[in-house]
């Protein structure tokens, strides 16, 4: 096994920050939620007023049976620095089976990518219910400090 | 060129307390297509409803963009809000930057930058939304109930009492089901005749309700609001308009036959009604003992019938109807204790089932209620009850607890020392399971009143000694092996699904579980609705209950089937999956995914190399499709799409929040 | 009775529980204690543990208690506990796998019957076969019960049931390695 | 038909009767018996409950032979057969195993030669209805209980007929004109070996069976492995001396009977051997 | 011998008109190489071969004769089978549309281009002949020639396992230099049996999936949703690989999917039947639950 050097080498990088942005590097992660649940979970975070990085930008779908392994792909190519993908507990889809088929799809997905050369952290599956806020703070703080630790992005990505 | 226009909400200062609002709606304005932003101190309010219904007058709006609260608090009302203000309810995003911006991201600088993002997102969205609407659906005022039992008769009163018109289709020559043979109620102890019979004769007066006994469903078509379903009416060879139920067929009918009312203790005749207080109280021929059907000779119930009404040429007929719900409450079977070799291999006539006992037990039942054992009649001293069997058994019988069990055993070896004085009943358990009111009590009492003892630990083997049934276990509180040598051993069988119940939701498309039971569409939010839109359960079909619980869920499936009945036309999603026959090559992986069967074939003629061909592909059925969006995924080709979430809006998402 | 220290017990019993399931296949966890094993043992009324106990034991980590018991040693393996079992667990593989630790252990609570086992095996060993008339006197002989069934051999002998010569092998050498090979492998495995 | 034949070491002592009584049924039968060159003890319970692999390699020895031989085993003796059906089971169900009791035996055994029990070879191959046939007296409606004991039926896979409720042998009775007595203890543990290692545990074992059988009022048990038949018929004595029993209940191998049904005379196939004397019951019946 | 079986077979069926159509190899312009051929007359059936040279897989053409009339025969390798089997998955051959010849397949065997023409013994294997898992066909009518054993096939994933061993960084250094070279030619896709859409994800003047650069960024994009898009389906023909100008490793890619499913959700290999659906349209509550 060789080094991983991803995460030594890269220094945040600052030239490709939106203008204004403040110093600290803030890593950007494309959430898809299902709408049941995770949104559901997001939304209580909200109203329990329990904090997590700015890092997140949630995508509401129906169902994380919704979620198409493209559209991971076309995040990272856009310059996502990671990727989240979240439903409710298996046995819990609104669907009934939805996240069953999810379940099987992003392990695969997850696989591939790993073989592909990405970090598995930057793109990750959870299962976070309606009434889990505090675990939907946890998992993108978490996330977060993953991907701030691997710094920016470069891999898959068409902007410079 | 779209143009949107976009509000971004202040909450008060739930939002602009912690995100510049101002500048969110300043760099909004600034976003592709859109031609106006603005902001507002409440916008779910009268006021802030009318700035956006105002600005889609004064700016020609055709797409807006709300940035406030989470869409799944307020989106109906915006969509409202536009739709008087004159657009299709559709043409709206919310941006949540109150639940997923403001209140989580205290750092203003930050969260303003994460709500021009999410508000850039929103209008990337709109500007890819097309008007949906909510097809419709005509209702057939009309619900079916499959079953007769204690939960079908229940949704049946509930729906026909509501004044929509209900068919009960039994199986069996009477309605009335396995409460029926049942002799006592726990926790009660009152009689189950003396509360169902009542109910049975509702039914059969109830002006809304036509009973129709001794058929089955042979055929489900159409979908929800419009079941276009066939019954079939097996031959009874007794005119039903003719009879008159007088009895006089049945009593001089010579041939005798084990009864299945009486679980084979009793006998009954060939021409006969289950039991005494059947509804219809009319007979049927059963042509595989009848001597006329057999021999050719005989003919007796013809010569003595007053009204003429015995007709041997009677054939099967089907009669086809429509009807708007159907509501399955088929109940369930009895556990076929034959498997178990340890305990005889069914063979022993005095190790009985819980429905014997009750037969035994039963007044009207084939020993007038003086309970005897099967082989030689002698009253039973010792009693031994297992329970169990069946249950919670992965090797021979099923995995899970039937949850009545430990309820009727504690009943029936309440009703022994009652019935039997000075007899012993012997209980044996691995847990005892009493969740209901008054249940645990009556355990309690069945223990201290009634002289039942319990002793933990599964029977390992019956076998007959002289007179007496030897019965081992081990007392495992003790951690000794035991014995008893008794006079009757009576198993707690499992409930189990009907044996036909696999066909019967293929016939009406519902799903099943391992062991058979129909399947409900959720397990805590939707427990009486199945998959297929229109088709509720009630009763023990779904799995093991006791009568409180299948009456509560009759109600249960009736309130469903009435909310349906209810309208006369039901609007059905406006965000369902579409199909571009054109890329449709036809391969149907989506219909095996799909959880509510919305996904079917369809021919197609094309025109192709100068000659027409017939194709297959795939299509939906917009009431039954629930927008989930599985099929889209499963679509390699993407000629799936789901309206309201269509590939194109979601990845112009994508590309907006990467930005 | 002293309390059990179920916090300690589990750490401590770790292990040969652990071992005792990869050996015997079996899930101790999977049982629910209904029993049913223990009802239709032919030998429990003997056992100072019902199977069912020496199931629970192991559940708790008491493990070295189990291998200490003379249930293990009494178990007939008739299986009719594995037969019966509502989990298809097969209490009767967990009796062998207690048996062989118990052996490596050096308990053998019941000597009797292991000292049959070890004649019985011996005698493969060296012959190939069982010398019956051999097992059954250097048993007694070892068991200091000299008499016992002795009344019986003498009619043995006579209805040709008793050879007083053990009937030998040609493959003695190969049988003789099996045992050497097969112990050294199960000790290497562990 | 032809099978390599593992009589085992009981039916080399203890169990003669039962070896006799094998062989003149097969030559009866036109059944082909090879004995399996060099054959070893297949280790028996002791073997497995101490060494597992070794529980295995045993009888995978002899298994390996009759596969050169190109034939299957049949292995009258319940507890060979129960040692070597687990060792078939075991070798084709994971090369993991087949690898060691390869390394340990230095043959390999594939498991392509499987194992039958003398049961299944008389009664169910060569089958009742050419028995039937052949038949030149009959039991005379002989109250006979069938004694299947543990290990002819257990564990479920293994076993070769129902664990509770085997019919096999009382079939055989039926069959040859006697009354199958159904009885619960068909599959009752005799305790294997306990009646000579922990005597008192052992014969209480044997006294439960005994005394069954004599309230289910029977004139005979029989049997199909040499163990049960030991525990049975020797220790009948035993239990009248030390435990006042009064028991004088014939003990037969079912080949015993099945022999002499074919018209071998009783003699020839060992029942002079038996502790308890069969010459009564064989009498009553028109046997001798 | 084969051939002879074959020019027999398939005169009977023409000349019977049994079929309108057989679909088999014939000899091509070297020594070393054996090409698709259309048969539907009787006297062309001496055009036919069978050699070690039939690499192509035969199936994807029963697509073009969807809408003939009558039936297509045509020749069967263990591969081409179950690439048969994955089209009537998919819906998109009929089982009574097509007569299938199956023939055992002993491996296909390549010579270096140019060189003299050899005795085949001593020529290499194919790479995708090297690891077969089945030779022999899984669905035919009839079936020429004696079935023949599976070879080992233990190095199945050798070269997956290599490259999981790899890095992240050198993964991804690897497959960029690979997918850096890839052409977007889109022949890995026409040639593959488990590609049966009658309009590509990636073509149409719909949603636009895929830019339509030719830079690195959108190769990948297109080689790992190709990989997702074929998982479970894959039947290892190896077409995709055989047919690359640009030489990638594509099957390092299928077989890395396949031996994760495998892993994952149980033993399955894609077209051995019709019945059983590909592993990512099924699920089962046991799955591995890895996210939690």
């Amino acid at each position: 096994m060789s080094l991983d050097t991803e995460a030594v080498q890269q220094q945040p990088a600052t030239a490709a920050q939106p203008e204004g942005a403040p110093q600290e590097w803030e890593p950007r992660i494309v959430g898809f939620a299902c709408n049941w649940c995770t949104y559901a979970g997001a939304d209580l975070a909200g109203l329990s007023r329990l904090q997590y990085p700015p890092s997140i930008r949630l995508i509401r779908v129906p169902c994380s049976g919704r979620v198409n392994p493209q559209f991971v792909i076309r995040a990272f190519q856009r310059g996502a620095d990671g990727v989240l993908v979240a439903g409710c507990h298996p046995g819990d889809c609104h669907y009934s089976t939805g996240n069953y088929f999810t379940r099987r799809r992003f392990l695969l997905m997850q696989n591939m990518l790993q073989y592909m050369g990405m970090d598995p952290r930057r793109f990750q599956a959870r299962w976070i219910s309606g009434s889990e806020g505090p675990k939907f703070q946890q998992v993108i703080t978490q996330m977060t400090e993953d991907i701030k630790a691997l710094g920016p992005n470069r891999k898959m990505r068409d902007v410079e | 060129m779209r143009k949107v226009g976009v509000f971004v909400c202040h909450c008060g200062s739930n939002i602009a307390g912690t995100v510049d609002v101002e500048k969110v709606a300043q760099e909004a304005a600034k976003f592709p297509n859109v031609v106006f932003a603005t902001d507002y101190k409440y916008m779910c309010s009268e006021p802030g409803q009318q700035v956006i219904k105002d600005a889609i007058k004064e700016h020609n709006l055709d797409r807006v963009v709300v940035a406030s609260c989470s869409p799944r608090m307020h989106e109906p009302t915006f969509r409202r809000c536009i739709q008087t203000g004159g657009l299709n309810p559709y043409l709206l995003e919310m941006a949540n930057i109150r639940e997923h911006c403001s209140w989580v991201h205290p750092d203003k600088a930050k969260g303003t930058v994460k709500a021009i993002d999410l508000v850039r997102k929103a209008a990337a969205k709109v500007v890819k939304n097309e008007p949906l609407q909510k097809s419709s659906i005509n209702i057939t005022k009309r619900a079916l109930v499959i079953g007769g039992g204690i939960a079908g008769i229940q949704v049946a009163l509930d729906i026909a009492d509501a004044g929509f018109p209900v068919t009960i289709v039994e199986k069996e020559p009477t309605i009335g089901g396995r409460m029926a043979q049942i002799d006592k109620t726990f926790p009660t102890l009152d009689c189950s005749a003396c509360i169902l019979t009542p109910k049975m004769v509702d039914a059969a007066q109830h002006p809304n309700i036509e009973i129709i006994s001794y058929a089955e469903v042979d055929k489900v078509e159409g979908y929800v609001g419009n079941f276009d379903i066939t019954i079939r009416k097996k031959a009874r060879s007794v005119d039903m308009n003719k009879c008159t139920g007088c009895g006089t067929c049945w009593e001089k009918c010579p041939t005798k036959v084990d009864s299945e009312f009486d679980m084979q203790l009793g006998k009954r005749k060939a021409i006969y009604t289950p039991f005494p207080q059947a509804v219809p109280n009319k007979p049927v021929i059963d042509r595989e003992h009848c001597l006329k059907f057999k021999t050719g000779k005989c003919g007796i119930c013809e010569k003595v019938c007053p009204t003429g009404a015995v007709d041997f040429t009677m054939e099967d007929e089907l009669i086809t109807q429509q009807y708007g719900a159907i509501v399955v409450a088929t109940g369930f079977d009895q556990f076929d204790h034959s498997v178990y070799g340890e305990y005889g291999y069914g063979k022993y006539p005095d190790v009985i089932t819980g429905l014997h006992f009750e037969r035994l037990v039963n007044a009207s039942g084939p020993t007038m209620g003086k309970i005897k054992r099967p082989s030689d009649h002698k009253v039973p001293e010792t009693v031994v009850f297992i329970k169990c069997v069946g249950s919670r058994d992965e090797a021979k019988g099923k995995t899970y607890c039937s949850r009545t069990c430990c309820m009727y055993t504690a009943k029936h070896a309440t009703l022994m020392a009652e019935k039997v004085k000075g007899s012993k009943s012997y209980i044996f358990y691995m847990d005892v399971r009493t969740p209901g009111k008054g249940y645990e009590e009556f355990y309690k009492r069945t223990q201290g009143e009634y002289g039942a003892q319990y002793i933990r630990g599964r029977v390992s083997k019956v076998y007959p000694k002289g007179d007496k049934l030897v019965v081992r276990g081990e007392d495992s509180l003790l951690g000794r092996p035991v014995e008893i040598e008794a006079d009757m051993v009576v198993l707690a069988s499992a409930m189990v699904a009907r044996s036909d119940a696999g066909d019967l939701a293929r016939t009406l498309g519902i799903s099943y579980d391992k062991d058979n039971f129909f399947t409900e569409a959720h397990p805590k939010l939707r427990p009486v609705e199945t998959h297929t839109a229109g088709v509720f359960l009630a009763g023990a079909c779904q799995g093991p209950k006791d009568i409180p619980d299948s009456v509560a869920q009759a109600g249960a499936a009736a309130a469903k089937a009435i909310g349906l009945l209810a309208k006369s036309q039901m609007e059905t999603e406006a965000t369902v999956s579409q199909v571009d026959e054109s890329r449709c090559s036809g391969c149907l992986l989506c219909k095996s995914i799909c959880p509510y069967k919305a996904i079917d074939v369809k021919i197609i003629a094309e025109r192709v190399g100068g000659k027409t061909v017939e194709r297959q592909v795939a299509s939906v059925n917009k009431s039954l499709c629930q927008g989930c969006g599985a099929c889209t995924v499963a679509c390699r080709a993407g000629s799936l799409n789901l309206l309201g979430f269509t590939n194109e809006q979601i990845l112009a998402e994508v590309e907006a929040v990467c930005l | 009775m002293q309390p059990i220290n179920l916090t300690s017990a589990l750490a401590a019993g770790k292990d040969l529980v652990a071992k005792v399931q990869t050996a015997s296949g079996v899930d101790v966890k999977a049982c629910y204690q209904c029993g049913k094993c223990s009802a239709g043992c032919p030998v429990a009324f003997a056992m100072d543990y019902t199977p069912r106990q020496v199931m629970r034991m192991l559940q708790l980590g008491l493990a070295e208690e189990t291998i200490k018991s003379r249930a293990i040693w009494l178990c007939a393996q008739c299986e009719t506990c594995s037969a019966r079992c509502p989990r298809s667990l097969e209490p009767a593989k967990v009796m062998e796998a207690l048996r062989i630790e118990a052996k490596r252990a050096g308990f053998e609570a019941d000597d009797e019957i292991a000292t049959f086992n070890e004649k019985f095996l011996r005698s493969v060993a060296s012959n190939g076969r069982v010398f019956e008339a051999g097992l059954i006197v250097g048993y007694n002989m070892a068991t200091v019960q000299p008499l016992k069934d002795a009344g019986v051999a003498p009619s043995m002998l006579a209805k040709g049931k008793l050879k007083l010569f053990p009937s030998k092998i040609r493959g003695r050498d190969v049988i003789n390695r099996m045992f050497t090979k097969a112990e050294k492998m199960e000790a290497d495995n562990k | 038909m032809k099978y390599a034949y593992y009589p085992g070491c009981s039916l080399h002592s203890t169990g003669i009767e039962y070896n006799m009584s094998t062989l003149a049924v097969a030559k009866k039968l036109n059944v082909e018996l090879e004995e399996i060159p060099d054959w070893n003890c297949c280790g028996a319970s002791a073997g497995h409950t101490t060494n597992h692999l070794l529980g295995l390699a045993l009888p995978a020895r002899n298994l390996a032979i009759a596969e050169k031989q190109g034939l299957d085993v049949m292995a009258p003796c319940a507890s060979c057969y129960n040692r070597m059906k687990t060792a078939e089971v075991a070798v084709k169900s994971s090369p993991e195993i087949r690898a060691k009791v390869a390394e340990i035996t230095e043959m390999d055994y594939a498991g392509n030669s499987g194992v039958k029990s003398a049961l299944e070879v008389f009664l169910k191959e060569v089958g009742l209805e050419k028995i039937k046939a052949s038949l030149v007296r009959n039991l005379g409606g002989m109250k006979v209980a069938a004694y299947y004991g543990c290990l002819l039926v257990r564990p479920n896979g293994i076993g070769m007929d129902d664990p509770e409720d085997p019919m096999t042998m009382d079939d055989m009775i039926t069959a040859l004109g006697g009354e199958a007595v159904q009885w619960p203890f068909k599959t009752e543990c005799c305790g294997a070996s306990l009646p000579t290692a922990r005597s008192k545990v052992g014969l209480k074992m044997v006294n439960d069976i005994l005394q069954m059988a004599d309230i289910s009022g029977v004139d005979a048990i029989v049997t199909a492995c040499p163990l049960c038949f030991v525990n049975l018929d020797m220790r009948q004595n035993d239990l009248n001396k030390k435990a006042g029993g009064n028991f004088n209940i014939p003990i037969f191998y079912f080949t015993e009977l099945l022999a002499i049904a074919l018209g071998e005379k009783p003699g020839k196939v060992g029942v002079k051997k038996h502790f308890v004397s069969t010459a009564q019951v064989l009498d009553k019946y028109n046997l001798k | 011998m084969i051939t002879e079986k074959m020019r027999d077979v398939a005169k009977d069926l023409l000349t019977k008109g049994e079929v309108n159509m057989v679909i088999g190899w014939e000899k091509g312009t070297f020594w070393y190489n054996s090409t698709p051929v259309f048969i539907t007359k009787a006297e062309d059936v001496e055009r036919l071969v069978f050699d070690e040279f039939c690499t192509n897989n035969l199936a994807k053409y029963l697509l073009d004769y969807k809408t003939a009339e009558g039936k297509v025969a045509i020749f069967v390798k263990g591969c081409d089978a179950r690439a048969v089997n994955r089209l009537m998955q998919d819906q998109q051959v009929q089982r009574d549309k097509v007569y299938l010849l199956g023939i055992p397949c002993g491996g296909m065997k390549e010579a270096a281009p140019g060189t003299q023409p050899q005795a085949t013994e001593g020529l290499p294997l194919v790479e995708k002949c090297q690891n077969c898992t089945s030779p022999n066909p899984v669905v035919f009518d009839v079936l020429l020639g004696d079935q023949v054993s599976v070879r080992d096939t233990q190095n199945r994933f050798a070269a997956v396992e290599k490259l999981e061993a790899l890095g992240t960084d050198e993964k991804y250094a690897y497959w960029g230099e690979m997918f850096d070279k890839c052409i977007r030619c889109y022949a890995c896709r026409n040639v593959c049996p488990a590609c049966s859409c009658r309009e590509c994800a990636f073509d149409g003047n719909g949603l636009n999936w895929l830019g339509k650069q030719n830079n690195l960024q959108e190769n990948q994009m297109f080689n790992i949703t190709r990989a997702m898009h074929v998982a479970g389906r894959c039947i290892e023909c190896g077409e995709c690989e055989r047919v690359c100008p640009m030489d990638l490793p594509l099957m390092a890619i299928n077989r890395k999917v396949i031996k994760d499913l495998n892993e994952l959700f149980g033993a399955y290999e894609a077209g051995m039947d019709v019945e059983n659906r590909p592993p990512l349209g099924q699920f089962k509550l046991e799955d591995p639950e890895k996210f939690m």
